[in-house]
């Protein structure tokens, strides 16, 4: 799951990173009231889960009220790469004497921690990477151990920063790595991290991703679900459990298991399809999840067809079946349905099908075959419309 | 011949007393695997089915001398009953649950990783080795005994894939669910290692998926030790680039994780590498009509 | 560094283990108000870094406010295997349905943390020990790993606890290790561990020992040491940076490193002397630290005599008695000294000490000879006397 | 030969810029030790005496290729410096700061048994190899080359056994001090073991004192392992009884930890015990004259 910029820097100030002051804010109101009890100038920031806010005019600097009330107007709402903005960090303004970049993340490679240090923060990583791939100092870090403080000062000396903050880096290295531990997260990124004018380090920036797995151990990063920001049918299928992906095809696919709907969008493609959505209905799908699931796929308007690819291991196809016979006489469902049930009770479950005589509903034995028969009836619904 | 579970492996559940373990368990035990004992604090004395119930691994181990631990408690027990497990000296672990915090698995990986005890899995299917044991989920009525060794990250497409192989007359010598956590107990190249010792197998498949880097590394792996052939399925070549792990992830290795970058890295060390389960199941069979 | 039990429960309760409410008292009008504020009936329990309070009458039952002030009034000032009772606590009163036993402790064998548990406790764990050496289950726990729930679960089940409360001791015990590893202590023990009649479990006891290396990550356990408990001999060589323990015999003893001067006391005993004290004047010892530790030995109205063993590494032996030549000038000394150097400048030791032609001082070459001779010298100072 | 320091020995020394530090770093060098590095952080690219100083001991190893790391940092730092030599790789680690808190300790303890680096100490005098190298506090000028392998728990004691075996002709192949902290990096087994396999030691001196149980258990490893001469001697026969442990302490193991039930355990073993510093050069010149 991730943060927002101001939701980051919230854990990053439960653990002792420095952060300038600043409030969110959701009207323009309260970015002003924000502001004046901050002192200006202030910078108004747009919070959205998507890079290059500032070059999109969502990063504002204001010296007075009035500069905040048109800024924040001007970025409330907005659109940056997709996402409407509806919420508003208005921050102290800092004197930039250089800009770091500092990170902790899950090296899935090697199992581990990494903590990242470089001297030429402000700009993309990648872009860093590729201006100089040695500007980047990386280092493991045993979790059991954990971040000891020679980490630290390697990746302070190592990147070659100034003299005068090696020390102060590397605390807040030490403090970024508690934080990600801590918090359970999975990447902890600062960028820029800032030395002022007065030699004052902070976090300028922050990206945060925690593990949606350890919310429990986190009762208020829970609450941080940003929703408003959320596609509404990405939505309706978290709450009702399942993991669904929106994508921008006409297919709409279920599967049961991540790595078999993977391949089913694949097979789809490869048919000259375009799927519509991913959607794991889960290992064990009962019938009431498959209701769910239908539901959720036909609320996307852009659905011509339906492809329910299953393989049955825990998932029991004749619960599958009976899953979509209920959905069917709940919903009222206007495209073509191409059904594969293989796997435990694969007869059974073909034969609920047939006995319900569903309108619209073609039963294929194979993954292959069913991907070119859904492709072929999107097509047909797409040449009627 | 097999790898890591058959007729040797003396099973103990953790969870048994719950729905899915007990459902599992016996579902394990009607195959043929030796179930020995279930362990769920407080039920000691207690038995399912007959089997009985300890209130601690370490009873389990000195009272039925259990070898392979099968794991079915929630997500966030599972660590601690991972670490149990291996502390009472258990040489095998499958953790089948689902959902485990990413820094609990990272502490028992690095622990696990420093003693004796094999870990596969979290949220993996388990492991079959037809004919001998089943240890986890994977429906066994469609795999028979033969000499393809099946690794994979995924569930539900490992059953596909051996499926397709199946219809093609291959039966296998063990299928290997390694689970797709970004933190798993086993890699890769660590079964393959196994199936290339393995008198039975003749061929390894591996089915892998976009994310991480270790189709990409298994691939390095298997140009320099492994003189059988392989054959590989990527899943997620239409995927969306993923929203978990952001930019910096990316950056670490070079690699993107995508499917196409690791075809690519297979096909480079020479591994066929199937666009669809189909193809997987013909390519296995067009090698086994040259090889054998 | 030993906690008395009040200030042990001030670490429990901070890290989340169950102790009856109580408060500490100086005198008898603070212990009315604490049993006053508690509710009776309350326990009266004497303050010593000793066990045996109970037997030596140090603990007692109070049902009103007239038997804590006969109580507290006759345990104030009590004299309990040699320690004087200078401060009580206040307890609430439990009613004891099960008495258990619990510790984590350094194993320095294993090098490891280890935690114990006996559904026998009440009793010394050496009598447990005896009456039933199985009744004792202990664990050793991998300090990176740190306590995992199994462990505690273990540790109940192994024990043959009630069931109903293996949930709760299992609890109890992870919190123990968290104060043990948190708090840098090297023992905690609890004894006993009570299950009280409402079945709630309850540490009635606390001995905790902590690292005093680790004191300065604990500025407020640093504050618990109970300086009035102290021999004023051993405080002054405490506040002086001296290693010393006092003993009971007449032969005053400083040398340079533990080991060594662990092995003057067998050769001083071994020729037939009793020494008077260990005192370590440690590596590298000046002449000011030579000033202070005479000052400290000639403390002890028992020294008839007083043997200087040094061998010089670090140590300079000129050093060392130049350090001697200077306490001569500061303090009236009236006891022989013997003093043997070796070593790093030993000759220019030796020359120092010609020079200076102190009275009362023999120069030996070997140990073994110098303990002969200052025992020899304290038997004719025994007899003038 | 000799053991764990010799010519082949390239020092760094994490503190050198210190008083300790220098004084001793520089001694050792006069006594022959190759002396390549120190490190101080924010003092890199100075130097002391002209040895180099480093920011990280990574650098360190990287610029000079030391092997060999002495540690003279305050004891709230040690453990810390500990473990940055041993990510830096280096093989041995002598650890001369006295004070460190136990539990630091013990997880770079647990740390470093897992790895390739031997850590000897900590709050010991470090060790000598008379003749090679010096890398401690150990005054070199008191012992000459020889036969005598000598390993103790304890620094002047040290001296004065090494003095007494000089004063009877004995020199040594090495004197190695291995602390008297609860937690030590290594313990006599471990060196007896380096002196063992060493051609040039013919007889093995250990010096113990009272407190845990290595000694004990030295004396079952020395019983079972080592045909080379032992003699040991055992400080603390008179000491009262230590305040620091509590009684849980001493239950644990059976032993009371007393020099007396030390000294029974190895004579049971057979291991010959000197009761004073000159008894133990005597044995070890009675048993000198027998076997050489």
């Amino acid at each position: 799951m991730d943060l927002l910029e101001y939701q980051g820097k919230q854990l990053f100030r439960a653990h002792g990173v420095p952060v300038p002051d600043g409030r969110p804010a959701a009207t323009v109101e309260e970015a002003v009231e924000a502001a004046d009890e901050l002192g200006y100038p202030v910078v108004v920031k747009a919070q959205v889960l998507i890079g290059g806010r500032g070059k999109a005019g969502g990063i504002k600097v204001a010296g007075d009220r009035s500069e905040v009330e048109a800024h924040a107007g001007a970025i409330l709402g907005m659109d940056i790469r997709g996402l409407t903005v509806h919420e508003l960090y208005v921050e102290r303004a800092s004197e930039i004497a250089e800009e770091y970049y500092a990170a902790i993340l899950l090296d899935r490679t090697a199992k581990k921690p990494m903590a990242m240090l470089s001297r030429m923060g402000g700009m993309d990583v990648e872009e860093i990477a590729a201006t100089d791939p040695n500007a980047i100092v990386r280092i493991h870090v045993d979790p059991l151990l954990g971040f000891s403080d020679f980490h630290g000062r390697r990746l302070a000396f190592e990147a070659g920063i100034a003299g005068d903050v090696v020390r102060p880096v590397s605390v807040v290295l030490a403090k970024l790595y508690e934080a990600f531990a801590e918090e359970d997260a999975v990447l902890v990124e600062v960028n820029p991290l800032l030395v002022t004018a007065d030699r004052e380090v902070v976090a300028l920036d922050a990206k945060v991703t925690v593990d949606g797995n350890a919310l429990y151990r986190h009762p208020d990063t829970a609450t941080f679900r940003d929703v408003s920001a959320e596609d509404p049918q990405e939505r309706m299928a978290k709450e009702r459990g399942l993991t669904f992906v929106k994508l921008d095809g006409d297919i709409g696919i279920l599967g049961n298991g991540a790595g078999l709907v993977m391949s089913t969008l694949d097979v789809v493609a490869q048919a000259g399809g375009h799927p519509a959505n991913f959607l794991d209905a889960g290992g064990g799908s009962k019938a009431e999840a498959i209701v769910d699931a239908v539901e959720v796929i036909l609320s996307n308007r852009n659905v011509r067809a339906v492809l329910f690819n299953i393989f049955g291991g825990i998932t029991r196809c004749d619960e599958v079946a009976r899953g979509l016979v209920t959905a069917f006489g709940q919903l009222d469902v206007k495209v073509p349905f191409v059904v594969r049930l293989d796997g435990t009770n694969d007869e059974e479950g073909r034969r609920i099908l047939a006995e319900a005589n569903l309108p619209n509903v073609t039963v294929e034995k194979t993954m292959d075959g069913a991907a070119a028969r859904v492709v072929e009836l999107a097509r047909s619904a797409e040449a009627v419309s | 011949m097999s790898v890591l579970v058959d007729s040797g492996t003396k099973l103990v559940v953790s969870g048994l007393t719950g729905r899915e373990g007990s459902f599992h368990g016996m579902n394990n035990r009607r195959y043929g695997t030796d179930l020995v004992a279930g362990v769920t604090p407080g039920k000691g004395g207690q038995d399912v089915e007959g089997v009985p119930v300890f209130d601690t691994v370490h009873e389990a181990v000195a009272e039925t001398g259990a070898n392979t631990s099968m794991i079915f408690v929630p997500p966030r027990f599972a660590a601690d009953a991972i670490l149990e497990a291996a502390d009472a000296g258990i040489e095998l672990v499958v953790c089948i649950t689902e959902g485990i915090p990413v820094h609990d698995m990272l502490r028992v990986y690095t622990h696990l990783r420093r003693g004796p005890t094999r870990l596969i899995g979290p949220n993996c299917p388990g492991i079959l080795s037809p004919g001998k044991a089943n240890v986890g989920i994977i429906p066994a009525h469609f795999f028979s005994e033969g000499n393809v060794g099946l690794v994979s990250r995924s569930g539900t497409l490992t059953y596909q894939i051996g499926n397709e192989l199946a219809q093609r007359g291959f039966g296998n010598s063990s299928i290997v669910g390694i689970g797709g956590d970004p933190v798993q107990g086993s890699s890769f190249i660590e079964i393959i290692d196994l199936f290339q010792a393995d008198p039975q197998t003749e061929l390894i498949v591996m089915c892998g998926e976009i994310g991480g880097e270790d189709e990409e590394r298994a691939a390095e792996h298997v140009a320099e030790h492994v003189d059988k052939p392989v054959v590989a399925y990527i899943a997620g070549f239409t995927a969306p680039p993923g929203k978990t792990m952001g930019h910096a992830g990316a950056i670490i290795s070079g690699s993107k994780g995508t499917a196409q970058a690791k075809a690519e890295a297979l096909e480079a060390k020479g591994v066929r590498v199937g666009r669809t389960p189909t193809e997987v199941a013909e390519i296995a069979a067009e090698i086994a009509g040259a090889t054998v």
